[in-house]
């Protein structure tokens, strides 16, 4: 296995892990300042990817097609917050876990009658297709796109989160939820806001994926899985965890998917190498998340309190 | 009116069959319809009924009524399913399945009632073997047997060393090891991915990193539309060969498009067949539906034809189990693929042959005849089966 | 009340189906009683404990694959299956709850997750058990004279073990035992300033949670004569805590009739038939989870309590 | 009966604890005051066990018992009481009390009897409640009890569970003065029947019932000693002066 490979493992690992990032950025905001279990965020990235798919079919622009799948999980979100999520803020945690449950169920059924049962497909915007040569191995160009893009949103968020006034609020929200309100804030407006936000930044990572995988209904819930393992594992309520954490969680996965199997020939025999390979590679992270925390349950990067 | 009750009663002890024929014979269809996978479903749907309906809704002369039902891919709710058509409709047939493990789920349940069960796709090796079933019969192929043709054909065109990759499930290491067993060169890696994963960026890494003769791909349904195109976005296509079973399909076609040409396609069935029988059913079936045949739909129409034969030959009696059996096993059809026969374990004998995929005349993507590696080919696992 | 009609109902599906000929609800609703004692052990812990597992589907899966296994090499005697089954299940679950609950809260949810989706995987790569695809199994659990084979006996086997598990835990709630579980629900930094070693009694209930979801498997196994990994997806624990939440977390009944409104709804939903015009129905059939998402919806934003806990008198 | 040694805790660079010495001794009512933020609460967890001392021992009936969990100290006679109440809200008063009483006698790996209807444990929780006055209210969701009755209730709850030493941490808090009055009553009796550690900032109650003050400040004694040397202690004066200045 050569450095090459392995540089290029890591690069498929990082571009994994900014999709995660991208996604469970607005889940751990959500959950840290309004204290909201939202299943269905994994279904705003399918509704996003879908909305970007249709946009881009129709127009043939990438641009068009991400002002689409942002503005129309924007829009969804906010709509679903009001209509249905914030009358359960201060309900059970079991109370909002039945109906998001619920929610994902309408919105696949939603994408089913919409879009009909199976995949759409759309193709690599023009300028981004093929590969680019790197140190002798071929990256697509399209993978490095996403790297790109996912980078400049953490930039972004990491700038409106430390200096912009609304950053301070959901700071401060998600540290110490109860004193927004006692200063003075129009909480409700805070809560959708927040809200939309997690929400185009899930409609952004669904269109992103979407020319490498196919838009499906239910193509939300592996993803919201390995999503909620990634704040967790980097601490809720913070985007620095979640950033580190679905770093983390990308390469961990990729990396244990693509050297693993090879590493347990070189110590079991062959057959069961190749049977306990791809299951030792799929539990990869959840062993991680399992070992995190349990020597650390707030997360590797917690939010400071106080 | 009591007259006319006699002469009712007297023709109903007398002609059991054509009173039987009033009423609609059930037959039960199980496949996947929901979810991603749900397309394979529905085509082996709409080619089961393509004769139904060509026929006025009649199989061997005889009215049926298609009960549709859906398995979710998943095992526990097939086997609900299959008991309420068991259990509450009471149909004497079901046809289809789509997936292996949904077959091996439902197999036992089916069988044991003394049930008909006409598969149309899945051909798990158990069933081939020691497992089989009098009740089963099966119409598509033995899992192996769609990937040894491939492998046949790798081993003709002097391949040295491949890379396989498959769903890490058992049909994907049925096909791999179907691969092996006539490929002579090295396999140097088997590479199975998690049945529910989408993006291959790891593997492909690997793929060319290793620089194989030629690469072997086990991916139904989206799976395959992914990792055709994943494979072309990496640059790949054209540098390494792309052999493959239930991959590069007539569904998965019209989303690989491009990506998949060149590709090669080892199976049972094209839509190029020349014969009467393929003609007429893909004519009749892009006339309907507007796209070209699956291999999916020409295997359940040929399921159709199958019960088409059977119940006219017993006259619509299912009920006389032992004469409905000789019948099915007798296969008086002629299929899309030419002429048909069951081997002792219920599952066909049958050319194998390879595909490349390819523009047709109309200009469209789609499957080319290039060779027929294997001719009178029957499972490797008939011999374990008990049945004469 | 409440309870005893819906017990009675129950009692009632075998010479019901008997006499209408309809064989098949003698399944659907061994099936609901199957995953309503799921539900019911998982509640233990997520009800009465405020445990949120997202992991019990594993235990149903070890029940299961304890069946599956042993009949795999022969093993018919269903007293070996159980006791595999239980001993299996609490060994994992003594392991699996020690290392879980030194979290509390989300991380408890995530952690338990974790657990199950690795031994899901396990399964998975169980190739000599069928793996993904599953494992069938031969012969139903041999209980001597008891013949499960009969689908009435199985069925009343399966309401009997439900009955027993429905008294031992309207019991429990209310002994010594179940105080301590439940206070420690409400306030476990002041039942550790009472002199209980708190964690220990969580343990024991997670343990005896587990091991109801190991019974389940058990009959579930026995019912559909197959194993799969498909038992214990991720999806299967979240239906899980669906169905108690949606029934009621505060009684012991509660789950049961959750996962009964769960699935035969769904069953209802798939024959909707109801004289609308044909497309609507249709659609509807087609569309079915669309539908039990909507209910689902407005039960969680309309009741507090769940549907059980609405109708029935609180347990306390 | 309690002895600290040396006790350190510090959080960051602020010594919340710093190298505190004290000595309580069987019997006494032993008051602690001190200014906020003077560390009494984060004292009161290390005599509880809630939190980890840096460094120093804890001795409680002639045993150390510095590295026992809450619930050892708890068995082993260290009974307290909460700054803000905290009940079982979803219980009925009696069977608060039961909890406790269960706590005492035994482990409680017990899952058939219903608990309430256990004599053993039934009698002593309504001793309890009498001698708090709640007889009447035994059988009331604690959900619908007033605040200074969930505070009786406390108490009844802390005393069920027989306390060698009871550490009460600001029982009066909240409480109208009438009720607090009732309290301090009631306390009264209970002196020279068990130790008592008593964190307050009433100070009327300080005065009226400590048999000796401890007065904490920045994490150190200050001064230790009765009611009246304590009132007398100019440092003690200057730190309280300091701290209203502060406060305000």
């Amino acid at each position: 296995m050569s450095v090459i490979v392995l540089l290029t493992q890591l690069l498929n690992g990082v571009q994994l892990g900014v999709l995660l990032f991208l996604l469970s950025a607005g889940l751990t905001l959500v959950f840290g300042i309004m204290n909201f279990i939202n299943l269905s965020h994994g279904s705003l990235y399918m509704l996003g990817a879908y909305f970007g798919a249709a946009a881009y079919t129709a127009t043939g622009s990438f641009l068009l097609a991400v002002v689409a799948a942002t503005g129309g999980s924007l829009l969804l979100g906010l709509i679903v917050e009001r209509v249905a999520l914030a009358r359960l803020y201060a309900r059970e945690h079991l109370d909002q876990v039945l109906a998001t449950f619920g929610l994902i169920l309408i919105f696949n059924e939603v994408a089913r009658v919409t879009w009909g049962p199976s995949s759409v497909y759309i193709d690599v915007p023009g300028t981004l297709v093929g590969a680019v040569d790197l140190l002798g191995l071929s990256y697509p160009r399209y993978r490095l796109f996403i790297i790109g893009v996912g980078v400049a949103v953490a930039v972004a968020l990491y700038l409106l989160i430390h200096r912009t006034r609304l950053g301070m609020l959901i700071r401060a929200g998600a540290s110490v939820p109860t004193m927004v309100g006692a200063l003075g804030v129009n909480l409700a407006r805070l809560n959708a806001l927040v809200f939309a936000l997690g929400a185009a930044l899930a409609g952004l990572a669904g269109l992103l994926a979407a020319p490498l995988m196919s838009v499906q209904p239910g193509m939300g819930e592996p993803i919201l899985i390995v999503a909620l393992v990634v704040i967790v594992t980097g601490g809720i309520g913070s985007i620095r965890g979640a950033f580190y954490g679905a770093l983390i969680v990308g390469i961990v996965d990729t990396v244990g998917r693509a050297f693993l199997p090879e590493l347990l020939r070189l110590m079991l025999s062959p057959s069961l190498a190749r049977a306990a390979g791809p299951a030792l590679a799929s539990m990869l992270i959840y062993l991680v998340m399992a070992g995190v925390l349990a020597l650390r349950p707030q997360g590797l990067f917690p939010v400071k309190h106080g | 009116m009591i007259r006319r009750l006699c002469v009712l009663t007297a023709v109903m002890l007398s002609l059991p069959a054509l009173v039987r024929a009033e009423t609609p014979l059930k037959i039960g269809f199980v496949a996947e319809f929901s979810g991603p996978q749900g397309a394979l479903g529905q085509d082996q749907f709409d080619g089961f009924m393509l004769l139904v309906e060509r026929n006025g809704g009649k199989l061997g002369g005889i009215p049926v009524q298609i009960l549709k039902e859906d398995s979710q891919l998943k095992p526990d709710v097939a086997n609900q399913v299959v008991q309420k058509l068991i259990e509450r409709e009471r149909v004497p047939i079901i046809v289809g399945l789509t997936f292996s493990n949904i077959m091996m789920a439902v197999h036992k349940p089916i069988t044991e009632k003394e049930v008909f069960l006409i598969g149309t796709n899945a051909g798990p090796s158990p069933i081939a073997g020691a497992q089989c079933s009098p009740y089963q019969f099966i119409v598509s192929w033995q899992n192996d047997t769609q990937a040894e043709v491939v492998g046949q054909y790798a081993q003709e065109k002097g391949y040295k060393k491949v890379v396989a990759l498959a769903p890490n499930y058992q049909a994907g290491k049925d096909f791999v090891a179907g691969f092996r067993r006539l490929f002579k060169g090295e396999v140097t890696d088997e590479i199975y991915t998690p049945l529910n994963q989408l993006d291959f960026s790891a593997e492909l890494t690997q793929l060319a990193a290793r620089k194989p003769d030629a690469v072997f791909i086990f991916y139904p349904g989206a799976l395959g539309i992914n990792f055709v195109r994943q494979f072309q976005q990496a640059g790949l296509l054209g540098k390494l060969p792309l052999l493959s079973t239930s991959t590069a399909d007539g569904l998965n076609l019209p989303a690989q498009k491009e990506a998949a040409l060149g590709m090669i396609s080892g199976t049972f069935w094209g839509p190029d067949f020349a014969n009467p029988v393929s003609r007429q059913f893909v004519e009749d079936f892009e006339k309907k539906f507007k796209r070209i045949p699956s291999q999916y739909a020409a295997q359940s129409f040929d399921g159709a034809l199958l019960l088409d034969s059977a119940i006219a030959k017993v006259r619509g009696n299912v009920a006389d189990k032992p004469a409905f059996m000789a019948a099915l096993k007798a296969a008086n059809f002629k299929s899309v693929r030419g002429s048909f026969r069951f081997n002792n374990n219920h599952f066909p004998i049958q050319d194998m042959h390879v595909f490349e995929v390819a523009k047709d005349a109309k200009g469209r993507i789609s499957l080319k005849t290039v060779a027929t590696p294997l001719k009178d080919h029957q499972d490797p696992y008939h011999t374990l089966c008990s049945l004469k | 009340m409440a309870a005893t009609a819906i017990l009675l109902a129950l009692a009632a599906v075998p010479p019901l189906c008997a006499a209408l000929a309809q064989p098949y609800y003698l399944t659907l609703f061994a099936r609901v009683m199957i995953l309503g004692l799921a539900a019911m052990g998982l509640n233990l812990v997520l009800g009465f404990g405020g445990l949120v597992s997202f992991g019990h589907a594993m235990y149903i899966g070890v029940g299961a694959y304890a069946v599956g296994i042993l009949d795999a090499h022969g093993v018919t005697g269903g007293l070996f299956h159980l006791a595999a089954a239980l001993a299996a299940g609490a060994a994992l679950a003594c392991f699996v709850g020690t290392v879980c609950l030194l979290t509390r809260g989300i991380a408890f949810i995530m952690i338990t997750l974790a657990f199950a989706q690795m031994v899901f995987f396990l399964a998975v790569g169980l190739k000599e058990y069928g793996g993904d695809d599953g494992l069938s199994i031969s012969a139903r659990s041999a209980f001597g004279p008891l013949h499960l084979d009969d689908p009435t006996i199985l069925y009343y086997a399966i309401f009997a073990v439900l009955l027993l598990t429905l008294l031992a835990g309207h019991r429990l709630v209310h002994s010594r035992f179940g105080m301590v579980l439940r206070g420690a629900k409400l306030n476990e930094r002041r039942m550790a300033a009472l002199g209980f070693p708190v964690r220990r009694y969580q343990l024991t209930a997670y343990v005896i949670s587990a091991l109801v979801c190991v019974l389940s498997g058990f009959l579930l196994a026995n019912l559909t004569r197959f194993v799969s990994p498909a038992y214990m997806q991720w999806q299967v624990s979240g239906e899980l805590i669906v169905m108690a939440v949606l029934g009621g977390t505060a009684t012991v009944l509660g789950p049961l009739v959750g996962a009964a409104i769960l699935l035969l709804i769904e069953e209802a939903l798939a024959a909707f038939a109801m004289g609308l015009p044909v497309g609507v129905e249709e659609f509807v059939r087609d569309h079915r989870l669309g539908a039990l998402g909507l209910l689902i919806v407005l039960a969680a934003v309309g009741m507090r309590r769940g549907v059980y806990g609405a109708l029935a008198p609180s347990a306390h | 009966m309690l002895r600290l040694e040396d006790l350190v805790k510090h959080y960051g660079g602020l010594a919340a604890t710093d190298h505190l010495c004290l000595e309580i001794a069987a019997g006494e009512l032993h008051a602690i005051i001190g200014p906020n933020g003077a560390g009494k609460s984060t004292l009161i967890g290390q005599l509880s066990g809630e939190i980890r001392p840096d460094q120093g021992r804890i001795v409680f009936d002639g045993r150390d018992i510095t590295r026992e969990p809450v619930h050892r100290r708890a068995l082993a006679g260290l009974g307290r009481s909460y700054q803000i109440s905290s009940v079982f809200t979803e219980f009925s008063a009696l069977e608060n009390v039961i909890l406790a009483v269960q706590a005492r006698s035994g482990h409680s790996f017990r899952f058939w009897r219903r608990a309430n209807t256990e004599t053993q444990l039934v009698q002593p929780a309504q001793a309890a409640l009498a001698a708090v006055g709640l007889s009447d209210l035994a059988q009331r969701s604690v959900a619908s009890l007033a605040h200074g009755e969930r505070r009786q209730l406390e108490i009844a709850m802390t005393l069920a569970s027989k306390p060698k030493l009871l550490l009460l941490d600001e029982p009066m808090a909240g409480m109208s003065q009438a009720e607090s009055a009732e309290l301090t009553q009631r306390l009264a009796t209970l002196k020279g029947s068990l130790t008592i550690v008593l964190v307050e900032h009433d100070m009327d109650t300080v005065f009226a019932l400590a048999d000796r003050v401890t007065v904490l400040v920045a994490g150190r004694t200050i001064a230790t000693g009765t009611g009246a040397e304590i009132r007398a202690d100019p440092g003690v004066r200057q730190a309280y002066l300091g701290e209203q200045e502060e406060s305000w």
